[in-house]
């Protein structure tokens, strides 16, 4: 590109090295948090958290979390925030218990129709936003109580007083849909690889790690996709420009309320994407699933770069946020540290995390 | 002997602190080396994660509680098929032997507000209200429904959240708007019923108001001895980490393990043993 | 000082007005911003908004440009009845604004801010996406005319200095710019070469027949692109006068808002 | 004043109404947000809630809700967050039992002692938020997990086993300096209004209010103080500067990260007010207390009129926001509502709380 | 064009320099803004600087004021080497500055900006609290001296127009000034009147014995009120030339960065 060739020769810019250029990126600070985490638990832990199934075992968690996680940088990019997103996981499990359990659907339809509802209840979220002009925190968090409320009296209405709905399970087997929603993906490759002897094995025979589990690839292709829409695509600027300044954006002609609202409601479908797949994987729902995992997605999003102030993140950021936060969690069991000390650990830990990344950057960038 | 304990609940959670000492000590007793782990919120997704993890370390015995049959059964039919010899505890009395376990030693929740609520109908109690710190969790769920169905009478859930003035607000004002209301069950020692003792002392309705509370802390104990609460309903929960661990223990290492289950409670606290478990629960043990 | 420019002046022009603002108020809660002014502008002449400090010339343009509605007072485009509910109408209406504040995200780099709200796309359907290449080459070759040497195209607008972060809104508004171009003090901060760009460019787009409304607070510059003038005071139109119509002097006296520039007036003359 | 005469004869000003000269203010949207909730129930709810010692069981709770929310709702202001005041509470109440209990130390000697504690934390805090850059959330957040797990170690040490530590009623029986942090003041006087006739009492005889609990009147003096600090002193003026623009507050010579520091370290402090208070008033403390109160505290000072953002609130806005808080959670009980729609009924109540003083605020100022 | 206007000037300052910047290097990242500037400001002279956008004129001031590091150099203030940990440093060494972005607070009233950090006090120890009485009527006095009217001294900052807040910075640092006072573009968004209250102030206050920094674009306003001139071009100095050694002609080429002004010379010339 002639452009680029006309920099090179400015006498104003210091030859940058590569990696100096790599870490600009905000997310590359959170893949260093993922390397000093790696090395801490390759210390502490028992060596099985580094074999496959452990591998397999810490990223599920860390691909559930990372799901909203990722859905919650962006609409933090977009400057606004979501906490009903955990209670969204609670309702839309109640709604797609409900729709499969008690109505019967299948789950063609029953999965369209709990993204339905949840991309309603996004939408009145972001119209609520928008047309009241109040904070996007105070009107979600409105949304985390009804919501978890709502999960409490419908379920309790709809198992005629308990709070946990059972029986998903029967319900969905043998529907051809399941398979993309629940289970190991790529079973037959793996139990291939078990026979060669490339994968470990159960006393019973059985390989120990049967697949992928779907949530991972989920995972994978819900960052994907929010990274090049984020990076490649119009409405991606958009969403940066919304978060950053939001006067100067509309004055600049981006559509400011249609990108938030898009946004909330697509916040909210990820939410339900994750009540799906949790609420098939165990086979039931209860009205305290996903409880906190507002903080959690936001936490993960902070960890992978975003600024809680708008208009600067990734989703990729939030990707690897997700991993460090599930390896936390889950890594600490396969230490021999005493479960009192756990919240001292991921607390440190975090920090550490954050405070390494951060301190590389402002090394290799040069930055003051 | 390499044990993992998964609980549902959390370890700065007054019951569940019992239950890990429990563990601990059998731990120390039997030169088990013991992990005691549990999910930071009730919260069965991760729960059965966590059981995943502890099933990739292949320890010679697995302790866990069941509050979710359908959550947790994959994770625990992986570790059975695995090998690993698994003890219930707690919750999931029903569904122990059907997944797997080899026993189970606790108390269900269900029953034991059964037996409390029976209890509370015997002294006199006509109209109920169980307060719940934590609505939504199954476990305590089901001890408010135990609760009406022993109490017989009509019963209101008083749902709080999690801080001593708040509840003890609720509780003075669901008696203050219905007088009626005569008897108290918290599901909690120290979060609910010390705060429900304080605000029937302040009402000036000791003795009218019945309270009780599902598990011990020192301070419920001593309004139980000094006669402002009626009892504490005691799951002896020290058992249920302490029984497994041992079993574990000994299975490993001479493949011995009782026959049957083993019911830790329901075991009710009243004005008279109060005082001698004070200490007890001073130090953990109860 | 020297009033007649180079700058060629076509006649007066006499089309329909593209915009025409009839007796437009503004308040805002208690302020009263605009009073009432009236304003048209024609296609092919540039017509100055000028007055002084708070007179409200921001005010009025954004009504023009579909930021704020009017509290009272009537907007026609084209002849029609037209009210904008947002910018983005405004701008697909073809009006083209520099704003005072220059409407960028300081986070962003230059090109993401350059085709903010527009982006050049390519591929198509579920595969459009940004042309990012195109659009760095555009971005870099339009600041260029401008006489602003980018270092880079992605570096983030908030490191950039004040003129050549001007420099950009303006570049943008051009490069878009159909029917009316508005331009809020666009070379307040900027520097002598790029400020002579910024008047050629202006003459520029007027041959080709857009209408431009030049707010400034620099008579030369007035004086030197203005076809008409139109002064506001205290939220108050003073009165449109035509070029040749009105003496420096007096325009320069207009902007000050009436007052006299008390002792200054001799020291200062002519240098402002 | 001059000044003030000059302005009024402006013809750019329209005169402007009393009323809407009040509603400018941020915090007066909250009273609109007490006022509706009260109506709410005294139409609703069981006479009972507003007798004297209704509103004084509704008030308890608040006032502790409240003194934390109006510590939040300063930080806020200054532009940042403290997560870790729930886990200070708890950690306070630790350190405070401990040294009465444990070591047997006198109030006089405990109670400055915890304070130094708490504003040491908050102290370091403030310098790692500072010196890293890094967003106070993602610190203090940090400080959250670090916190509660130590006070769970903590205890268990100092009790030898317990999450439980109690006995600190009885170590500060009869200390000087117990009446300033725990029971009821003015107890004389409610008894002398009991006598009179004026009040309630018991069947027993004794009045139904023995007084004015404490934390109360510590709720009144926090927000008094705290709006004073606010409105009338150039501290005041550069915790607004430092909230609402970082670089600009200190490129004109505002001391942004002393004035930061201060504020961290008085937001510890509060938990700790409240720990000790709670402590003293229990006479026990345990692992799990102030669970959550960082984000009710944050609530509190959102529905009271500050932004996310920094740089714009009112710490009566805060007092008034703990309030209508505190009036929800509690209120609902006196109604004959079901108990299972307790969340959806605050988030409700909270949503339209705060829809409801905007759109007063906005009609009544003429805002767009 | 006139260069000679009617300002006194007095005799070449003198004496010991109040700042000296000596060979100042400020890299950002991989951007080097400046590559090694030095000047310096003595008592009771107009030392303008200029140059084109981008020049490094702002970085420069600013590492002056305590806001950048240097990455290089030296500064010596009143001869002793200093070296400013914060603005605040700088401010009360006697350094009062009106940058460019004006630092204030959009959410905070008039008032508060004005005082911002130097709030005026009555009462005393525990008591001592704002004094908003005075400020209020200070600051509107302050206002008007400069040209400006306010509605009221609680209106927020952000409400007011471009040139109205220019005005509070540059009153405010003006009303605090001690030995140094840099102004960085301070007319950029003032009306006539304003502006020529602004030069008649720098004046008055290098009367007073105050070093001032001045960075304009206009050679116009540099002229009237300069003693000597820096030009800066791509983060180097071009030199220093003392009032009358240079022609407004030669200025004007050198601050347009030494580039020809193309065609438009012809123009435009004399009215920029
Ligand atoms: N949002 C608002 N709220 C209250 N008053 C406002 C608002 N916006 C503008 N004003 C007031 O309206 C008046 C006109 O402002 P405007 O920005 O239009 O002036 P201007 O003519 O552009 O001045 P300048 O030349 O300084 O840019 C000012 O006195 C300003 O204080
Ligand atoms: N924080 C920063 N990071 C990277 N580059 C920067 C930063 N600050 C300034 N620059 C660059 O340094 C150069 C000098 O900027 P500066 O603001 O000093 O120019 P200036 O002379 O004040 O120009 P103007 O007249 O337009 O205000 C610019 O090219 C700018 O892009
Ligand atoms: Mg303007
Ligand atoms: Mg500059």
């Amino acid at each position: 590109m002639p452009a680029d060739a006309a920099m090179a020769m400015d006498e104003r810019v210091k030859t940058e090295p590569f990696l100096a250029r790599l870490m600009k990126r905000p997310e590359l600070g959170a893949i260093g948090g993922v390397i000093l985490v790696t090395i801490f638990f390759l210390a502490t832990a028992d060596s099985s958290m580094f074999t496959l199934s452990g591998i397999m075992n810490f990223l599920t968690p860390a691909a559930q979390l990372g799901i909203l996680g990722i859905a919650a940088a962006m609409l933090m990019i977009g400057g606004e925030f979501d906490l009903s997103i955990g209670s969204m996981v609670a309702f839309a499990g109640m709604i797609f218990g409900v729709l499969t359990v008690n109505l019967g659907l299948p789950l063609i339809l029953s999965i369209p129709a709990t993204f339905v509802f949840a991309a309603l209840v996004g939408a009145v979220n972001g119209l609520i936003v928008i047309r009241s002009g109040l904070p996007s925190f105070i009107v979600t968090l409105a949304g985390l109580f009804i919501l978890r409320g709502a999960s409490l009296v419908g379920l309790k209405l709809f198992t005629g007083g308990s709070t946990q709905l059972r029986g998903v399970r029967e319900a969905v087997e043998g529907d051809m849909l399941t398979p993309l929603f629940s289970g190991d993906a790529f079973g037959f490759f793996f139990t291939w690889l078990a026979d060669i002897g490339l994968i470990e094995k159960f006393r019973s025979g059985t390989p120990k790690v049967p697949g992928i589990p779907v949530e991972i690839l989920w995972f994978v292709l819900v960052a994907l996709v929010a990274t090049y829409v984020l990076l490649r695509t119009a409405r991606g600027n958009w969403i940066f420009a919304a978060g950053g300044d939001r006067n100067a954006a509309s004055n600049s002609g981006v559509p400011v309320d249609k990108v938030k609202i898009a946004l909330f409601m697509a916040t909210a479908c990820a939410a339900a994407l994750v009540a799906i797949i949790t609420v098939i994987d165990s086979g039931s729902t209860d009205a305290r699933r996903g409880f906190m995992k507002e903080f959690e997605a936001i936490i993960t999003a902070v960890i992978g770069g975003c600024l809680l102030t708008g208009g600067y993140g990734s989703a990729i950021g939030a990707f690897f946020g997700a991993i460090i936060f599930g390896m936390v969690t889950i890594g600490l069991t396969y230490t021999s540290f005493d479960q009192d000390w756990f919240q001292v650990f991921l607390g440190g830990m975090l920090l550490i995390a954050v405070l390494f990344n951060n301190a590389i950057r402002k090394r290799v960038t040069g930055e003051r | 002997a390499d044990i993992i304990v998964v609980a549902h609940g959390q370890a700065n959670d007054p019951f569940w602190s019992v239950v890990k000492n429990g563990a601990q000590e059998a731990a120390e007793q039997t030169g088990a080396n013991v992990d005691f782990r549990s999910p930071e919120t009730f919260d069965m997704v991760q729960m059965s994660q966590m059981i995943d993890a502890a099933v990739n370390q292949e320890p010679d015995g697995l302790v866990v509680s069941i509050p979710d049959a359908d959550a947790l059964s994959p994770s625990i039919k992986r570790a059975v098929e695995a090998g690993i010899p698994v003890i219930s505890m707690n919750s999931g009395a029903d569904v122990a032997h059907e997944l797997g376990a080899k026993l189970h030693v606790g108390q269900s929740e269900y029953d034991a507000g059964v037996a409390a609520g029976q209890k509370l109908a015997e002294m006199g109690g006509t109209k109920g209200i169980c307060v719940n710190q934590e609505v939504g969790n199954v476990s305590l769920d089901q001890r408010c429904e135990g609760f009406a169905e022993g109490f017989g009478g009509p019963v209101q859930v008083i749902p709080t959240m999690n801080d001593p003035a708040e509840v003890q607000a609720k509780v003075r004002a669901a008696l203050d708007s219905d007088e009626d209301v005569d008897t108290v069950l918290g599901l909690g020692a120290s979060l609910v019923g010390e705060p429900a003792v304080a605000a029937v002392e302040a009402m000036g309705l000791t003795g009218e108001v019945l309270v009780a509370s599902f598990d011990l802390s020192a301070g419920f104990l001593q309004d139980v001895a000094d006669g402002k609460a009626a009892f504490a309903i005691d799951q002896q929960q020290f058992l249920q980490g302490y029984l497994p661990v041992v079993f574990l223990a000994m299975n490993a290492e001479y493949g011995l393990i009782p026959g049957g289950d083993v019911p830790s409670g329901p075991n009710l606290v009243t004005q008279d043993m109060a005082a001698q478990v004070i200490d007890l629960s001073a130090q953990g043990i109860r | 000082m020297t009033a007649d420019t180079t700058f060629h002046h076509g006649d007066p022009a006499t089309g329909v007005p593209i915009v025409e603002m009839r007796n437009i108020e503004k308040h805002f809660g208690n302020v009263i911003a605009l009073a009432g002014v009236s304003f048209d502008i024609r296609p092919g002449e540039c017509h100055c908004l000028l007055g002084d400090n708070g007179a409200g010339k921001s005010t009025f343009i954004k009504t023009m440009s579909g930021v704020h509605k009017p509290t009272k007072g009537e907007i026609l485009f084209e002849g029609r009845p037209m009210s904008f509910a947002s910018p983005r109408d405004a701008m697909e209406a073809g009006i083209a604004t520099v704003f005072q504040d220059l409407a960028m995200i300081p986070l962003m780099s230059v090109t993401r801010n350059f085709f903010m709200g527009r982006e050049p796309k390519k591929g198509k359907g579920l595969f459009a996406r940004m042309d990012l290449g195109a659009a760095n080459e555009i971005c870099v070759e339009e600041m260029r005319k401008m006489g602003i040497n980018l270092r880079g195209p992605d570096q983030a607008v908030g490191t950039l200095s004040g003129g050549e972060r001007q420099t950009v809104a303006i570049a943008r508004a051009v490069y878009f710019g159909a029917k009316v171009l508005i331009l809020d003090e666009p070379t307040s901060a900027l520097g002598v070469r790029q400020t002579s760009n910024v008047l050629a460019t202006i003459d520029r787009v007027r041959k080709q027949g857009v209408g431009v409304v030049f707010i400034s607070h620099n008579v030369r510059h007035a004086l030197a692109v203005g076809d008409r003038f139109t002064v506001l005071n205290r939220g108050k139109t003073l009165g449109t006068a035509t070029r040749g119509e009105i003496t420096p002097e007096a325009l320069q006296d207009l902007m000050a808002g009436g007052q006299e520039l008390a002792q200054l007036e001799g020291s200062l003359e002519g240098t402002i």
